[in-house]
């Protein structure tokens, strides 16, 4: 664009080094995730890290197998889906097309309150309340459970799947809508035959950045999950999900031992689930938009 | 207001179409004096204007097209077009007309008044007011005036049989009879002037009436008098 | 007239979605509800501007409240131009080209990282190779890096909603393509921008994970530098509730800091919301 | 130089009528949008709508369909006979109503499904799913778009243009075999060719349905409709006639300036 | 191809014009047979025939209106419109002089053969000749068949003249003198008929060449023949 | 039945010419949009681009300005002579030429702020602040829009109505003093009596102004210009000429199909 002097290509310099910034602090930690979790396999080996069934840092030797782990975030996460993905789409499906447009930015704007309370808030709350409702319930010795878990990450996953789910139904065009009615289609009709297919990739990536929410979260199932490295075999059983061991572990590990690099080691591993998670939600939408 | 050139170009239109009127209705008084006093000069006045009308003439139609191919014209826009698209045709044919009786002029002798002269110029003198009042009929939109000026041509088809039965009347009485085969010749040409002199008056007047009954038309969209 | 297939269908699936949409709004109402009639007795203008007390077992949350007010400030003051600069380049100048597509991943990336993987990074490169240790600084840093997809996608999506006829209108007119975003651009997608900061802000304040290795400390003192750690809110609850030997006894602190940490984030995402909304109404383009 | 009185007392036009409209009165809110209209749309001919933006054109049309039902606030008074039963009372099921009073919008709005997906649409919706594809078939035929999509049935039917979209949508209203095709602007997203297309489609549809056309475009309206009916602003119709004399002899000054543009 | 009902308006329109042309050719043939054998139900079908063409001339011409106002119609198809909006004046005209014709022959007696009666009919016989021709050319479109029948209007006009001049030399010459008044009234009144059916005949040529005229800028839009 | 060729062999325009383009080719990366066009565009004269959904009208109009340096992979070549000088060359500044060259679009597209500063905007970031008030005063005079603002200067643009949006628009575009105004389809988001009052705009911009309008309604292309260019579908300039002679006697057949609307 040349002429107007150094001015212009200036700021477009400066902004550019702004942008780069993104790369470089996700490079950053990869590096630094790396650096401090790969010491772990010259110690340990990454097939048994991956494999091992037992989580004893602290044991002599001490067992760093991630399995117990992984299954418990994917126990804690799946229960969550359990709850959230039919609330939550439900819901979405109700502020989007049933509910009076009078109450409908309402009805949205306290979906995402709900989003914004803090997670140690849900934890909180799920210790005095929901802990001893699971307890008292099934009769259990400890209510801190996977379904405890599952159950306050289910609310916690709700307000992303609302909000995505119900930006995606919003997304498609009124003239769908009005095309389906002018045909004579009923108002179910064409939410299930119309606005529903259309919104169905936006619906997806809705479920997937839920589930991406709930196996991130880290202080609520720290609280609750009541930390047991066991592989579950039921919701009613403690699980100790990969982010609360890290958050409850650090402290104690001493920097640059074994323990420290394992941790570092689960990191890396909840930093590739996410990146996996982020390629499959940007595949489903990168495919949307084809359709467009 | 909107579409203001487009109006404008339309009021001009109008205009122009008045203004080709008394040119033309000028031309006819023109050919009546000339019949009246014959007098090259007045002829060689009528046979240079001519093409001045046809000019004129096809000045307008080609506005007329122009609007109709650039503004898609409606309702009165649209029949004010068509009304003057045909009006100018009929004025082209009066003044065609009013140059035939210059022309006639040159021929005529005045000397076998085989006809009373001021009766025939009777006749032009109503058609040339029927034009005129056409004319402002077309000009002000006034379609009282218009038809009023229609029903002038009775008088003028009535004024024009008479004179043409007197015309025979007078080939075979009197006059004709008993005069040389050279004056015979002239009397017989006279005859065919006057005779074509009078019809072309009347036809100057047909053309008036079909003027008015594009005035009616083009004011109120009825079409019984064309 | 006689009620058609479809109607009865359309009956029972409106139930279901009114029951789904209930379920939500009885757990927004529980959770607001229960924590509010447990604490809401607590809360007095000495709770908020006490120290503690009797090794925590009494008195206010003053330093966590002011310790949570710097993270937050200090994350905004880092990611807010940032991320608003980075969004500046992505939408108004960036190419379509393997760079810009790099970019945008690495921020759909950032988004997706659990906070407690940001902690992770926090405390080896803030705390210990930077040498920042664990501060203000480092806490405000990793949180900052946490909120900028935030901040980027918002700003984005800001700077996107300005029509594009904006942009074209102002060039034909001869402004340069600074002025364009300057005069034009930026003032139209400043609300937005600044409901993504808002919303970020919200969201510094409520994070535990990151700052447990990186700025959090259970002590009662107030920062004296952006080298200090601090208290804040959210740790506060996490230590009080789970891993202070008094947490039957200190409930109601519990309770107290919960509304306060809940107060103090709702009214900042509430802000956000009502600016948005506003937005969306009197926009007319 | 025009009467300005009088405009409504011509006789309807001389065939069958379909719909017949008394003294309707529309309302959003509080606004009125429609005043007092009385209209014969005639069967088997094209009936325009014309008039300045936001005289209640599309206003009219909603309410032919029961469409603005779905906008809050909004409410109908007066009778809308429709083979002489009030379609505005509430003993008549808008649903069955909008399958024979078909619709096509301003912007064509196919669904994002196959182009047989979207005319077998409202087939399915009403549960007419036997001989699903001749149906197909001859909704697309109907629509003059058959021998352009013969042998693409199943491709998206984005990827058509959008003059072939919007005959898609012709297609997809007349599969359910309505007997009215109400169309709000069809063309005004399309180019000159497109239209040309459209409104040679609407001459031949008007063979076998009424169709009740609202364009911005007096020119098309002329080109098209048989009969035209001219709305003015605050929603009063203030002219109906067959189209050549709205077009050529308006009784109603101010239909005279509207069409000529001169206006007020 | 799109606009179909437009086109097929066109060609229909186009179609009219000509089927209305040859109906007037037609009639101008019935006149002229009338002239060769005056007959009353000549006359009377000639008569009845002229409201026939009334309205068809009223026809087409709303049908013209129709196309201007509701088509937009521009470039070829709009000089088609104007073009025939044009002719049919003329065809009009022509049907009326055939009436005319008819309503001569009435009064003619063909006792003084004060001019060749097939001399006159040839002429008109050309005159509908060129009338013809002028049709097909504007059915056909063919530029080269309207500019040659234009030709022949020459001569019809050097015929027109050379037998007036004879009937005038006639008239002076042999038969004319010494009849009684009775017979000399109709000797007058038969000159004057055939005085004005020549020129009728001549003006419906002349009215042929403004068709012709038409048709060339129908086609090339060359306006130096009208 | 109209010969097929030398369409393009017509003298120029017998008036002062302002824009000479030369064999101007134009590519969307490897797409060519426009085929070897020449054109001169005369100075104070309206002149129309018309022709078939994407053949390059919109595309022609943004190289005039250079407003297609915008969009990625686009390139021109050829020549644009304003005024003699090149303006595709690298020495023009496209900043100073927009001034020069003004462009409304199809959309009215006025800055969220108040009708002032809309008009203020060019002059702002031109520095040409002196007399502020007065140039913005003379500017909406120009665009006929004074009279029905001027009371309201300090309210938001978007209180007006879409086509005094417009006209604001073309006040803006005025009021940095230009010398052509480009506008792609100013009216076709306006109803017709907002398209009456722009396109009587430009009847009197153009004793000023060189106006170059595309508009895809070939009914307006009639109205409001005096010289018109037929682009067909591969982006080639098939016929230029009077628009009185395009659309009464065009010389070559195609464009003939085109405007009667009968298209090949
Ligand atoms: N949903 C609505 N709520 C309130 N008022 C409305 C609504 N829709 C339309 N109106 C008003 O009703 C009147 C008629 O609107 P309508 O859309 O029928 O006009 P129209 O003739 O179709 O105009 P256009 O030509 O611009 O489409 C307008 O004054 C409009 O502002
Ligand atoms: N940004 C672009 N990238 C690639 N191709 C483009 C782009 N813009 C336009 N084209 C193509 O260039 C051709 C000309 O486009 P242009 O917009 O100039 O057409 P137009 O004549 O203005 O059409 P319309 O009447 O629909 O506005 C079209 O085939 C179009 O698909
Ligand atoms: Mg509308
Ligand atoms: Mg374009
Ligand atoms: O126009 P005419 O010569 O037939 O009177």
């Amino acid at each position: 664009m040349g002429l107007r002097g150094p001015k212009e290509t200036l700021i477009r310099y400066f902004l550019f080094a702004c942008a780069v910034t993104s790369i470089v602090i996700l490079l950053l930690i990869v590096v630094f995730l790396f650096r401090e979790g790969l010491p772990l396999f010259q110690e340990y080996g990454l097939g048994e890290f991956i494999s091992g069934k037992y989580w004893y840092p602290t044991a002599e030797p001490p067992d760093f197998g991630i399995l117990p782990l992984f299954l418990g975030s994917l126990w804690v996460t799946v229960g969550a889906l359990l709850i959230a993905v039919p609330l939550g789409v439900g819901a979405a499906i109700y502020i989007a097309e049933v509910a009076p447009p009078q109450v409908r930015d309402l009805l949205k704007s306290l979906a995402e309150l709900l989003a914004g309370i803090p997670s140690v808030v849900y934890g909180f709350f799920a210790l005095v309340l929901v802990v001893p409702w699971v307890k008292d319930f099934f009769d259990l010795p400890i209510g801190k459970t996977a379904l405890a878990a599952s159950m306050i990450l289910g609310v916690m996953a709700l307000p992303t799947i609302i909000s995505v789910a119900e930006d995606a139904l919003t997304a498609v065009p009124k003239s769908f809508r009005e095309a389906s009615l002018a045909l004579g289609a009923t108002k179910w009709q064409t939410i299930r035959r119309v606005t529903v297919p259309a919104a169905l990739s936006g619906i997806s990536t809705a479920v997937i950045l839920g589930a991406g929410r709930a196996v991130g979260e880290t202080m609520t199932v720290l609280m609750v999950s009541g930390m047991s490295p066991i592989i579950p075999r039921t919701f009613l059983q403690p699980v100790r999900p990969m982010t609360a061991t890290i958050a409850a572990e650090i402290g104690e590990a001493v920097w640059g031992g074994v323990h420290y690099h394992a941790l570092f080691a689960i990191g890396i591993a909840l930093f590739l689930f996410s990146f996996a998670i982020n390629l499959i939600a940007d595949w489903i939408s990168q495919r949307y938009r084809e359709v467009e | 207001m909107v579409r203001e050139s487009y109006q404008e170009q339309l009021r001009r239109l109008s205009c122009d179409v008045f203004s080709m009127g008394n040119k033309v209705a000028g031309r006819l008084n023109l050919g009546l004096r000339a019949l009246e006093h014959p007098d090259k000069e007045l002829v060689r006045r009528l046979e240079e204007g001519d093409e001045e009308i046809d000019e004129l003439y096809l000045k307008i139609e080609r506005d007329c097209i122009d609007l109709l191919a650039l503004q898609q014209p409606v309702a009165a826009d649209l029949r004010l077009i068509t009304a003057s698209f045909k009006i100018i045709t009929d004025l082209e044919r009066i003044a065609d007309l009013a140059l035939n009786l210059g022309q006639y002029a040159l021929k005529y002798s005045a000397r076998y008044a085989l006809l009373p002269l001021d009766e025939l110029l009777a006749v032009g003198q109503l058609s040339v007011e029927m034009l005129y009042e056409e004319l402002k009929a077309y000009h002000d939109q006034d379609v009282a005036r218009a038809e009023a000026a229609i029903k002038l041509d009775e008088e003028v088809d009535s004024r024009f049989w008479n004179l043409t039965a007197l015309l025979l009347k007078r080939l075979m009485e009197s006059e004709f009879r008993g005069h040389g085969p050279e004056e015979a010749e002239e009397i017989a040409e006279n005859t065919v002037i006057l005779l074509l002199s009078l019809r072309d008056l009347e036809r100057a007047a047909d053309h008036a009436v079909n003027i008015g009954a594009r005035v009616v038309y083009m004011i109120t969209n009825r079409k019984d008098l064309i | 007239m006689r009620l058609r297939r479809g109607r009865a269908t359309q009956a029972i699936a409106f139930t279901l979605l009114s029951l789904a949409m209930a379920g939500v709004l009885v757990a927004l109402g529980t959770i607001l509800s229960f924590i509010l009639v447990r604490g809401v007795g607590v809360i007095s203008w000495e709770f908020l501007t006490s120290f503690p007390r009797q090794a925590m077992t009494e008195g206010g949350i003053f330093p966590a409240l002011v310790g949570t007010l710097c993270l937050a400030v200090g994350t905004l003051f880092f990611s807010l131009p940032l991320g608003a600069f980075a969004a500046i380049y992505l939408v108004e100048y960036a190419r379509q080209g393997l760079l810009v597509r790099i970019i945008r991943m690495a921020v759909n990336n950032l988004a997706g990282v659990p906070s407690v993987v940001f902690g992770l990074f926090g405390l080896a490169f803030f705390v210990r190779a930077l040498g920042f240790g664990i501060s203000i600084l480092s806490g405000s840093l990793t949180l900052a890096f946490l909120v900028l997809p935030v901040i980027i996608r918002a700003s984005e999506e800001a700077l996107r909603a300005v029509p594009q006829e904006f942009r074209e209108g102002s060039l034909a007119l001869g402004a340069t393509k600074w002025q364009t975003i300057r005069k034009v651009v930026l003032p139209v997608g400043l609300p937005g921008i600044l409901t993504g900061a808002i919303l970020a802000l919200g969201r510094a304040a409520g994070e535990t994970a990151p700052i447990i290795f990186t700025a959090a400390v259970f002590s009662a003192r107030l920062p004296d530098s952006v080298l200090s750690p601090v208290m804040a809110l959210p740790y506060h609850l996490f230590v009080m509730a789970t891993e202070s030997i008094f947490y039957e006894e200190t409930r109601p602190i519990q309770y107290g800091t919960a509304i306060v940490l809940l107060g103090l984030v709702l009214t900042i995402d509430l802000v956000a919301i009502i600016i948005r909304y506003r937005i969306r109404r009197r926009r007319r383009w | 130089m025009m009467s300005d009185t009088a405009a409504m007392e011509t006789p309807p036009p001389m065939v069958e009528t379909i719909i017949k409209v008394e003294d309707l009165n529309f309302y959003y809110g509080s606004f009125q949008a429609l005043r007092h209209i009385p209209l014969e749309i005639p069967k088997t001919r094209v009936t325009a709508i014309i008039g300045p933006s936001g005289c209640g054109k599309s206003t009219f049309l909603k309410v032919l369909n029961r469409m603005f039902e779905i906008i809050p606030g909004a409410r109908a008074e007066g009778k809308v006979l429709f083979w002489g039963r009030n379609i505005l009372s509430r003993e008549v099921d808008p649903v069955d109503l909008r399958r024979q009073i078909g619709m096509v919008f301003q912007k064509p709005n196919p669904f994002p499904k196959s182009i047989f997906e979207n005319v077998a649409y409202g087939l399915r919706v009403n549960g007419k799913t036997s001989n699903l594809k001749e149906r197909v078939e001859w909704a697309l035929r109907r629509a003059a778009l058959w021998d352009e999509v013969k042998d693409n049935l199943h491709r998206s039917a984005f990827e058509l243009s959008g003059g072939q979209q919007q005959r898609l949508c012709i297609a997809r209203a007349l599969a359910v075999e309505p007997q009215v095709l109400l169309m709000d602007e069809p063309c005004s997203a399309l180019d000159p060719l497109a239209t040309a297309k459209i409104e040679d489609l609407i001459d031949q549809l008007k063979r076998e349905y009424t169709v009740v056309i609202v364009t911005h475009n007096m020119q098309q309206a002329a080109r098209v409709s048989d009969f035209a009916a001219v709305f003015l602003t605050g929603g009063e119709l203030v002219e109906y006639d067959e189209t050549k004399k709205i077009f050529e002899n308006p009784k109603d000054k101010r239909v005279e300036d509207y069409i000529t543009g001169k206006f007020g």
